[in-house]
């Protein structure tokens, strides 16, 4: 199977567009591929990110589920076995709950309780995350627990360009993935997107800012705002480092390490609760591998320890700039 | 079979045309930007209020799904009033006062139904009066709580009245891609219960299925479902363009049904309707809803409201992030405050 | 109505005498603590060995809860072999290697049926023949799981037969309480698909109703719900003691009604079968399953078994938490090694 | 309603015996207190721990439900609503994911989404924890998942006094608590148990073993095994303090800061697997509030980054004393 785009230039696309793009790509690649959730194939999804795959691939690719997310999700476990490669939708990630036996229980474990009979070749993609003024459950970060679930990667890209190339290696790799999309980066986020194949491997981090100074690492629509900040206090003559970490799971340990050894200082953002959030698995991290370098303890900026509010307080609620900042400018001063 | 009264019936059409309008400026509001996402309820008011116009409002419970709010007014005027306060994205939209017995907004599709079930065990257990009525929609009917709910209901006799509002749609997903069942009361079957199918256009059938089901939950002879067939007349949401799904000629054979210009023509009929009453209704409406847009509007929110009622007391954690907050807003910090 | 012939009813018989005969086998070693818990299969013979006779072994698909795989006999050694090695707690018992089409056990109760709606639809998708046969008790009727996955399998006409042990109890839990509904199989009008009620302890019956079901399925003509009722004759798990809450004339009732037994008698009557064939049979079940024992004990595994078969490749963390555990096993480091 | 014991001495329990007794008394101190789960009634129980309450209490207060984990989590936010005080048991903590939706989406929230109208007086009991050969989904440790669940308490005791202490607080308590009870401990753990009203205070710790040269830091069963290795290595003249949790939500920060802070060096052990456990969140916190007290880094001892795995796997898989003890010697030689 051909690929459908073979440009070799550039596109500059909003994440929205590389994802949909990236879904029609691989669809058209491998005819295994199946599209299902709920309102993913008549109305292209409630955001359009499954747009015109319908059309396209018909009513046997591309199926309207019923609102059930815990069949949605064991689904694509017996499809997975029959020889498919499913791509479904839970249509936020909040819902992901109502699977959540189905996610961590069965999709993670297919592969070693069959003890590699079975082949996972699962994506689940879901929105998430903040700042859009979604009711109850549409925004929550939830990353922190699934990264406890052994056997299931947790991919959350930055970028237009990562979103294509990473949505694209989920499809093809071998193990479960889920892959988080940040409601606020799909019109939000936007940027240039190699056309035709592209692939971005699961597992290594990229440097979204040099530095040298302190290192914030952070992962999805994070990644913007540290940019920002890291922009902004480059003016004061900082050097900010930003390490995107691209997938939680699996951890680019290495990159971590490189970042926080180089710098010696850190911050970790996350959008989640601070407790128990994927920064505290970050913060643990950096203690085992480069304890001796650091040159002050790692800052955490999450979000509070209540569930995602309403719309009047999430702006409180979600790490911004300005807290990133604070937290920056607080590490380097201490000693 | 129990009729509402000439009066009760002008007083359900008083609240469905509140509803609708109160829906329409809700509409509007949000097209400028004033309040969050808006589900409208065109379509759904015969059910809603015909069905919560059967209850007893001193001990009877009404736990909605996100579609009903402007329908509850029966309930009182503070169920309007948070619910502007919820579309405001305020905190306080969620607490419904003591002691009103409406559960606010539930989003987690079919989550309510549960709840419902307990509430109706706590009130056996207690051996009070009262039954837990229960809306949810054709889509939250796949969910497996609708299922354990009701197998529990039924399995334990609990006084709950399961209200399933079939507007065919879920958001675009119409009912035949939701379940192969010729109708959703037939699930009833699986568990052990009646199952009831009610013209949901049809404020005098729907109340009377209510008024059964209640009757059967007090005498302590369990579940009902009712199955209220109406149809969507509006989009999902604000967020929604139901032309890309709807086909126009199923919508305009709805239009036609439509519940309020049906109990309108009828009560016109009966002389208890006029277009003084509609106007008046309507002006009624939309001071109500403007004046509680502007209390709401101006409701306190305290500096760190957003750490308030997460738990009983501050934990070692939420007192730290308590005052971070608090420093992060103070004027100095340059913060959000 | 397919009745088996009487050279199938004899092969469903020694599967069904192998099948109790390795039980109660099995349950011994447990007793003496050479395997984990069991679940003994008495009363679930007929029900299981007939509908699976009624596969194509090479097509159909069977996803089973966890009572059933002493019973699959039919496809083949394979079944009993991991098995062995799943009950001593080898890794590899759940690897039912290619391309027999059974999948290891299910522990979460009613997870598995929405897999088998899953293959099936996957079988559906790919034009390939065959169907998924799903195993699941009384007692996981209850799940969300079981009424998702038959309401998309209603919705998608897929090739799926739903077969729901009634064996009356789920642990200490009757069906009466699991359920107020009349029969199991009235779930399946909540799905808009056939729901058959079947004496489980008549293997031609099961069989019977299994092999329509199938046809139906191939026929594009979807899925079926079939209640098989039985009676669990022995204990929920080698943990469990139901004395505390079997009434004993309950027991004794479907003791008589033993679904070995009567099959035995069935074909005493008709020469079919003696106290030769029962011992030969009995004989030949236990060399396998104590050769199949044998084997699991003396399986190898690896010292970093534990982590193998999680992801396709180490990430940097398993690959670190790979050297640690190699590390802690060498000899040097006074480890588990 | 009077206490119904008023000893004022001890008695030696088994974990389970306490947690029975306490239901017990519970029961008959408040009559809205009632339990209800999955064979909880007519059995008492799988492990037995609900033993007599439904001959003393009748099937009113104590109630067998359908096997339905969403429907008994969800069931109690209507109970609390109607006044009740909910004692809900899921028979195994890894079927708690089939509830997930309700617990954390639900339960949790309650009191929050309600901004205080209603009180989620919800205690749901769970067994948990390995080296008792279960089958799949019976050992998992998940509560580094809910410990990111803002709402939700985490209780874990590690001993039968605390086990009614803590149990007894938790029913109290006027918010939901999750409270788990590791398998090991039902029968493998016993102890003098005060006769009579017990009421330990949620989040806080406890020192199970005094020492100078290094905390070890866990909670439920790993306690018992950290006192050993705590005790093995008072033989050969180190100091060990153990520091039990208890509750790892709320975390009693200033324990473990004041520990760690007296002793420069902290393992900290839990049965979970590594990645996004529990431990992740207590180093952290260790790096925000004593990071310049530590002399080595913090070392953490978990499960390894896969499903709980079958029999012949799981002792290689738990925590044991052994590689407590390794660590121990790792974090005191570091530096
Ligand atoms: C558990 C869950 N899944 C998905 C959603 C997203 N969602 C919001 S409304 C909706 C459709 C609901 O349809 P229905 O129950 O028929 O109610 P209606 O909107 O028609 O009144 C969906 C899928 C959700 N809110 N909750
Ligand atoms: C999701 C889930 N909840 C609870 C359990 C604990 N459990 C194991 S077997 C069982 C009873 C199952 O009854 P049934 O489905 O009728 O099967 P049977 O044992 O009667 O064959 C229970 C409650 C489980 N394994 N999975
Ligand atoms: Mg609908
Ligand atoms: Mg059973």
């Amino acid at each position: 199977m051909a690929d459908t785009f073979n440009g070799g230039g550039v596109s500059d696309l909003t994440m929205l567009q590389a994802i949909n793009e990236t879904l029609h790509a691989e669809m058209a690649r491998d005819d295994r591929v199946v599209v299902l959730g709920e309102d993913v194939a008549r109305n292209g999804g409630v955001f359009r990110a499954t747009e015109g795959l319908y059309e396209k691939f018909g009513e046997h690719r591309v199926v309207d589920t019923p609102i059930s997310e815990a069949v949605i999700a064991g689904a694509t476990v017996g499809l997975a076995i029959a020889g498919l490669v499913p791509v479904a939708e839970i249509q936020f990630l909040g819902f992901s709950y109502q699977a959540m036996h189905q996610l961590a229980g069965q999709v993670a474990r297919l592969r070693y309780r069959t003890q590699g009979r079975y082949e996972p070749s699962i994506t689940i993609r879901a929105p998430f995350g903040g700042g859009v003024r979604t009711p109850e459950l549409h925004s929550d970060s939830l990353e922190g627990q699934f990264a406890n679930v052994a056997g299931l990667k947790v991919v959350m890209p930055a970028t237009a360009s990562d979103a294509k190339g990473l949505l694209a290696s989920s499809i093809r790799d071998p193990d479960p993935v889920l892959f988080l999309e940040p409601l606020r980066g799909y019109r939000g986020i936007r940027g240039e997107v190699p056309d035709g194949d592209h692939l971005v491997p699961l597992g290594v981090a990229r440097t979204a800012r040099d530095g040298d100074d302190i290192v914030i690492i952070t992962w999805s629509y994070q990644v913007e705002l540290a940019c920002r900040a890291a922009d902004s206090l480059r003016s004061e003559g900082l050097s900010v480092r930003v390490l995107d970490l691209r997938s939680i799971v699996p951890l680019d340990i290495e990159a971590v390490a490189e970042a926080v050894s180089h710098c010696g200082r850190a911050v970790v953002v996350q959008e989640s609760c601070e407790t128990g959030g994927f920064a505290s698995e970050v913060v643990a991290t950096i203690n085992d591998e480069c304890f001796w370098s650091l040159e002050a303890p790692v800052a955490r900026v999450s979000g509070y320890d209540v569930p995602y509010p309403v719309g009047m307080l999430e702006d409180l609620y979600v790490p911004d700039e300005s807290r990133i900042i604070a937290a920056v400018r607080r590490t380097l001063e201490s000693d | 079979m129990t009729i509402p009264s000439d009066a009760q019936l002008r007083e359900i059409l008083v609240d469905m045309v509140m509803a609708r309008t109160q829906s329409s400026r809700l509409w509007n509001l949000q097209r400028q930007g004033q309040v969050g996402t808006v589900a409208p309820i065109d379509g759904h008011e015969a059910t809603i209020v015909a069905a919560t116009h059967a209850l007893d409002t001193d001990h009877d419970w009404v736990i909605p799904q996100y579609r009903e709010p402007l329908a509850l007014r029966r309930y009182g005027p503070e169920i309007l009033e948070r619910f502007m306060l919820y579309s405001l994205g305020h905190p306080a939209g969620g607490h419904i006062p003591d002691p009103i017995r409406v559960l606010p907004n539930q989003i987690s599709l079919g989550t309510q139904i549960p709840h419902a079930v307990g509430i109706a065990w706590g009130m056996a257990l207690r051996s009070e009066p009262g039954v837990a009525l229960v809306f949810f929609g054709d889509g939250s009917s796949s969910e497996g709580d609708f299922y354990e709910a009701g197998n529990l209901a039924g399995v334990l006799n609990a006084p709950v009245v399961m209200v399933c509002v079939n507007n065919q749609w879920a958001i675009s997903t119409p009912v035949h891609l939701q379940t192969a069942a010729d109708s959703l009361a037939d699930k009833a079957a699986g568990f052990g219960i009646p199952g009831v199918k009610v013209d949901g256009n049809d404020a005098a059938a729907v109340y009377d299925a209510v008024d059964e089901a209640r009757k059967r939950a007090l005498a302590g002879r369990g579940p009902t479902l009712i199955e209220a067939v109406i149809y969507r007349l509006g989009a999902h949401t604000t967020a929604d363009d139901p032309t890309r799904y709807v086909p126009p000629e199923d919508l305009e054979a709805a239009q036609r049904n439509d519940p309020v210009l049906r109990l309108v023509s009828q009560l016109r009929d009966l002389d208890l309707w006029d277009d003084a009453a509609q106007e008046k209704t309507e002006a009624e409406a939309l001071k109500l809803i403007d004046r509680a847009v502007e209390a709401a509007r101006s409701a306190p929110l305290a500096a760190d409201a957003l750490l308030d009622h997460c738990l009983s007391a501050d934990s070692q954690r939420l007192a730290r992030q308590r005052s971070q907050l608090l420093d992060a807003r103070s004027p100095e910090a340059g913060g959000h405050g």
